[in-house]
């Protein structure tokens, strides 16, 4: 009756495994492969580089809700209506979480690790904020809500970028 | 069975820059529309949503990330199809089909302009090892694919450049009529072939510029939808979508991804003779030769006659066959993946009555075709009907 | 859903895969054409028995080709056929057949072919250099970020919110490493591994360790599907899918908490709903949860309402989640042992289920009777989730 | 929405891209066959399917159609003729290309599926469709594996 095999795991499964120094003897290509783009930041993003130029963090705020949505949005992604308001916020937060990083973005290894995570700020909803560095701290302080504030570049240099903060570091009492 | 129906659409204008809006507010802009004309509110009443992106037309590795917000579809079902608008619609179709969705929301988009390397992108999608480094020795432009399918297609079926040349004045004026479409334009033949040639023989100004803009469609059960409107439901009565094997090599003269798309669409909505039964047609035309290439593969005309009826000013709005009245992707822009549903939104607007100037009375049947461009054979094809 | 207007019941009656390894010499299409050639041979069809092709692939950008599945057609059967790609990140693996699933389930398609492919290797230097790419360019890119960091931050949330220890979570490396020895497509099994080897290995971004994180593969998979009406012309044993869901959270990750994936509750509660399933920690047997880092084992089963938040660590530290165990978890050996090519692992996910529900899968079969299983995939920015409920009747 | 930007001078771009260093793409099972009997022997081969009738020039493991595995390699030689053509005319920047760059669909023989490549040593004007070329090689210490190691076809005398 039964046209399947009986066949178990995937019995015999088939490709060619090649090591490193295979590859430049196999035919191959290598090729760049361009791509660039102009994203259009749009109607809330512009208004929130254009504040971190002043050293500035703005939310902006749904009626419907009364969250502070930030980073800000034209539209409350929870109750689907266009927000409100823009909300200035202190720039203070909280660690929300954290990681010691001994790998940079191109998975190189590196000696001083990274201290990055994402802060919730003061003002905004739970859990709710950036991702950003850690600064002027040690792997071994760094905590889940530890308070922290922002390091601004000097003005001068601010270019409308989430760069233009340095890093959070602990807040003084 | 249960049948599908159109319960809302919504879309912004098409323009060749949008650099205002980022895409979340432009897909956000078509939403409103749509779900306002089909009364719902999405974070209540949709089951599923879909949007149809790829992630080198976007910028974005994982497109599908930044896919939710803007239609509501945070904690909701939702997934992308790396598809035309259509691809997008066969899958809501599928999904209220199956049962296990009442309401399905798809959104198609193009956000083109942001695209820097358009030409090397496309590119991007030939074979790395067989085609791209033919074009990549000297940057040749990507579009010279249309220029060898345009030449196995007259070749194939006796159709002449100027018979061609008339689907592009044509479409262009015809977007004069249409609010939504930014490149309408009043000219003859004569500047067709002066604009000269791109990839003989096809010519510079047969090709789609390309456009930004949102389209955004709501589908419910039909037994849903009487409930939730009064508006006239459009059903969707079929649709399909094949493809040809991808290799440049093996393009067909006669779009044979649209025949088969058009068997299995035209199967499902009891069409069997097409040029009788369809009222309005919207196919694809980024290069002029395709519009006659696909009302041929749809049956619409017999091969080598689509030129004929194009000369002889049967194709638009007084002729037998009502074909790309809202001036097509040569009219509308290129709006790559919102292409198809672009389409859709053209036979929903005639269908209902709603298609203002260029609105051909009557029209009960309607047929919208895309194609995903150079350099595959890939489209698809709906029927959508009024039953009252 | 309406779930009394479920059209067609849909069966699995083939899978197959090529195997999973850091650097494949076949192109994409090959592998394709590798994986769906032995699930076809499985289902005792050809190609022609086809009448629709679903393809899953994650990034493009990994691949180096746009319009990655209009590439890999001709590879994975699609030439001439209804052909349709759907992508949701790293959740696709899972996802893929849930398309699959409403082609058949509508009635528009009797026997369909799911394909899955991923080709890691050709990005250079490193899958990292696509991965780049997943972030918001505004918001996050300038930061220069990498990957493992997501995992990191919320690894390290899960662990605060819920009190779970690193050594419990990195025992999920050393079972499903080992269990992996059983797998003919495995990369990295290792009868041998021991928590020490996890627990002092590289740190890669603390908390997370080299060992704890399944390795970027090049691999394709694929399954077959058909309708009840056909089911029992091609197999004695079709294995039916009872329950699919599907879920995205917003894209904004930096305004949620971390430590529990909701995405994961609501997709499976969809599921759990269309298959009948009231108790899932009584009703389903065994599961195959994502696991591409050791503790998202761990954060699955929780968000698949298999266990509650924190208990999946104490579970495995009893080893109630070994192969032997009572609630068997990877036994296919999993991401982290059979290996990580995005979307192809539909094979270890879908594709296990299938073999252990038929009692297939030979030295991998799990001890128990199981008739029940789920499995379960997550992608995009630790956002999206799909299960699938499957069922030997 | 409610807000719109309303002065042109507040609308931000943000410039960035979607690459990696570079990709390398394996040629493949089928494709080390074709591109070393390219590089070493100077043949085109193709793989042909007994079932389907068909051989596929460039090769591959499968047919497409029947999905059986392929493995009997032929050289298909290197005359054929044009089944399709187009002059390109411009290149990606918009700028004119000169000379114009001719592409073509040739076919190697009857039942052979047509291979993309470029034509050369001949007019524009001069193409048609059926017309017989022959593929020109470069010099066998130049050639890397690579499709274009064939230069491009010229019309056959």
């Amino acid at each position: 009756m039964s046209k399947a095999k009986e066949f178990g795991p995937p019995l015999n499964p088939r490709g060619r495994r090649l090591d490193a120094e295979e590859l430049e003897k196999i035919p191959h290509i290598r090729a760049k492969a361009p791509a660039k783009y102009a994203w259009a930041a749009g109607t809330a993003m512009s208004r929130f580089l254009e504040e971190l130029k002043n050293g500035r963090i703005i939310g902006r705020k749904c009626a419907r809700c009364h969250r502070v949505l930030v980073p800000p949005r034209m539209f409350c992604e929870r109750c689907f209506q266009p927000t409100t308001e823009w909300v200035y916020l202190p720039g203070t937060g909280v660690v929300e979480t954290f990681s010691v990083s001994y790998i940079d973005t191109n998975a190189n290894r590196i000696k001083e690790p990274i201290l990055v995570g994402t802060v919730a700020f003061d003002g905004a909803p739970p859990h709710c904020g950036i991702m950003h560095y850690f600064g002027e701290v040690s792997p071994e302080e760094l905590r889940i809500g530890m308070p922290v504030e922002p390091v601004w570049k000097p003005k001068e240099e601010r270019v409308g970028s989430v760069l233009d903060i340095k890093y959070f570091r602990p807040r003084k009492k | 069975m249960r049948d599908v129906v159109v319960l809302g659409i919504g879309s912004t204008a098409f323009t060749s820059q949008t650099p205002e809006v980022n895409w979340k507010e432009l897909i956000y802009d078509a939403a409103v529309k749509a779900y306002t004309d089909a009364q719902i509110d999405p974070r209540r009443d949709v089951d599923s949503f879909v949007t149809c992106a790829e992630d080198f037309w976007e910028g974005f590795s994982i497109f599908d990330e930044f896919t939710p917000d803007q239609l509501g579809a945070a904690l909701r079902p939702m997934m992308t199809v790396t598809g035309d608008g259509l691809h997008g619609l066969a899958n809501a179709y599928m999904q209220i089909k199956s049962g296990i969705a009442n309401i399905v929301v798809v959104e198609a988009h193009s956000k083109i302009s942001e695209l820097l390397t358009y030409e090397h992108v496309t590119e991007l999608a030939f074979d790395p090892i067989y085609e791209r480094p033919l074009s990549a020795e000297r940057e040749v432009h990507p579009y010279y694919v249309a220029g060898l399918e345009m030449n196995l297609y007259l070749h194939a079926t006796g159709t002449t450049e100027e018979q061609c040349a008339f689907v592009a004045v044509h479409n262009r004026r015809q977007a004069l009529m249409n609010p939504l479409a930014p490149y309408g334009a009043r000219i003859g033949l004569q500047e067709i072939f002066n604009s000269g040639y791109a990839f003989t023989p096809l010519k510079r100004w047969e090709i789609a510029s390309r456009a930004d803009g949102c389209i955004v469609f709501v589908l419910a059960a039909a037994e849903i939808a009487r409930r939730l409107t009064k508006k006239p439901l459009v059903y969707i009565e079929g649709i399909g979508w094949s493809s040809e094997s991808p290799w440049i090599a093996a393009r067909s003269a006669d779009a044979g991804y649209v025949r088969r798309a058009a068997q299995i669409a035209y199967r499902h909505a009891g069409i069997t003779d097409p040029r009788r039964q369809i009222d309005v047609i919207e196919v694809e035309d980024r290069f002029a030769f395709k519009e006659l290439q696909h009302l041929e593969a749809l049956g619409l005309a017999r091969p080598g006659e689509a030129g004929w009826l194009a000369q002889s000013g049967a194709l638009g709005r007084d002729g037998e066959l009502k074909v790309n009245l809202s001036g097509g992707s040569l009219g509308c822009g290129d709006l790559i993946e919102a292409s198809g549903l672009q389409r859709a939104l053209e036979i929903v607007l005639q269908l209902r009555g709603e298609a203002g100037a260029r609105q051909v009375p009557n029209a009960r049947v309607g047929v919208a075709q895309s194609w995903r461009g150079v350099p595959h054979g890939t489209g698809a094809v709906a029927v959508f009907a009024r039953r009252d | 859903m309406n779930l009394n207007k479920i059209r067609k019941d849909v069966a699995v009656v083939g899978a197959g895969m090529t195997i999973f390894a850091r650097r494949l010499q076949e192109t994409g299409k090959e592998m394709s054409w590798e994986a769906a050639k032995m699930a076809l041979d499985e289902a005792g069809l050809t190609l022609k028995d086809i009448d629709a092709v679903i393809v899953g692939s994650a990034p493009d950008a990994f691949d180096g080709v746009h319009k990655k599945g209009e590439w890999l057609l001709d590879g994975a059967g699609g030439t001439n056929k209804p052909y349709m790609r759907v992508f949701t990140g790293g959740g696709t693996a899972v996802f893929a057949p849930i398309a699959g699933w409403w082609h058949v389930a509508s009635g528009m398609f009797q026997r369909v072919l799911v394909v899955c492919e991923e080709k890691m290797s050709s990005v250079q230097p490193h899958a990292q250099s696509a991965f780049a790419h997943i972030w918001d360019p505004i918001l996050d890119r300038p930061l220069k970020p990498n990957l493992v960091w997501i995992f990191a931050m919320e690894m390290q949330r899960y662990m605060y919110k819920y009190n779970v220890r690193y050594e419990d979570i990195a025992l999920v490396a050393v079972k499903n490493k080992r269990n992996a020895v059983g797998h003919p497509c495995a990369q990295l099994a290792d009868p041998n591994i021991t928590l020490e080897d996890v627990i002092n290995s590289e740190p890669m971004a603390l908390p997370v360790r080299r060992l704890d994180i399944s390795p970027p593969s090049d691999g394709a998979s694929a399954i077959v599907l058909v309708s009840e009406d056909v089911a029992y012309e091609h197999t004695d044993t079709p294995v039916w899918i009872d329950g699919v869901g599907w879920c995205i959270d917003t894209t904004m990750w930096t305004n949620r908490d971390l430590a529990f994936p909701k995405f994961v509750a609501k997709a499976a509660k969809m599921a759990y709903e269309m298959a009948g399933i009231k108790n899932p920690r009584k009703e389903i047997d065994f599961a195959e949860p994502y696991d591409p880092f050791d503790y998202k084992e761990l954060q699955h089963l929780e968000g698949l309402l298999l266990a509650e938040p924190g208990e999946a660590a104490i579970m495995t530290r009893e080893g109630k989640t070994q192969r032997d165990g009572e609630f068997p978890v990877c036994p296919s050996g999993g991401l982290l042992g059979v290996g990580n090519p995005i979307a192809a692992t539909l094979g270890i996910k879908i594709g296990e289920l299938y073999w252990q529900l038929a009692r297939k899968a030979g030295p991998r079969q799990v001890k128990k009777d199981v008739r029940t299983g789920v499995a379960q995939a997550w992608g995009d920015l630790m956002q999206f989730s799909a299960v699938v409920v499957m069922r030997r009747r | 929405m409610i807000e719109r930007i309303e002065k042109a001078t507040d609308i931000r771009h943000w410039l960035g891209d979607m690459e990696a260093d570079h990709y390398y793409y394996s040629a493949g099972i089928a494709g080390e066959k074709f591109f070393v009997a390219l590089r070493d022997d100077g043949k085109i081969l193709g793989a042909h399917c007994a079932a389907c009738h068909r051989t596929y020039v460039p090769p591959r493991i499968y047919c497409e159609l029947c999905f059986a595995e392929l493995t009997e390699y032929k050289d298909v030689g290197k005359r054929g003729c044009v089944v399709a053509f187009t002059v390109a005319h411009y290149n990606k920047s918009g700028e004119r290309l000169d000379p114009p760059e001719i592409f073509a669909l040739i076919s190697l023989g009857p039942g052979t599926t047509p291979l993309l490549h470029k034509l050369g040593e001949v007019e524009p004007g001069r193409v048609c469709v059926g017309l017989e070329v022959e593929a020109v090689l470069k010099p066998k210490k130049d050639r890397e594996g690579k499709i274009t190691d064939i230069l491009y076809f010229k019309p056959a005398h």
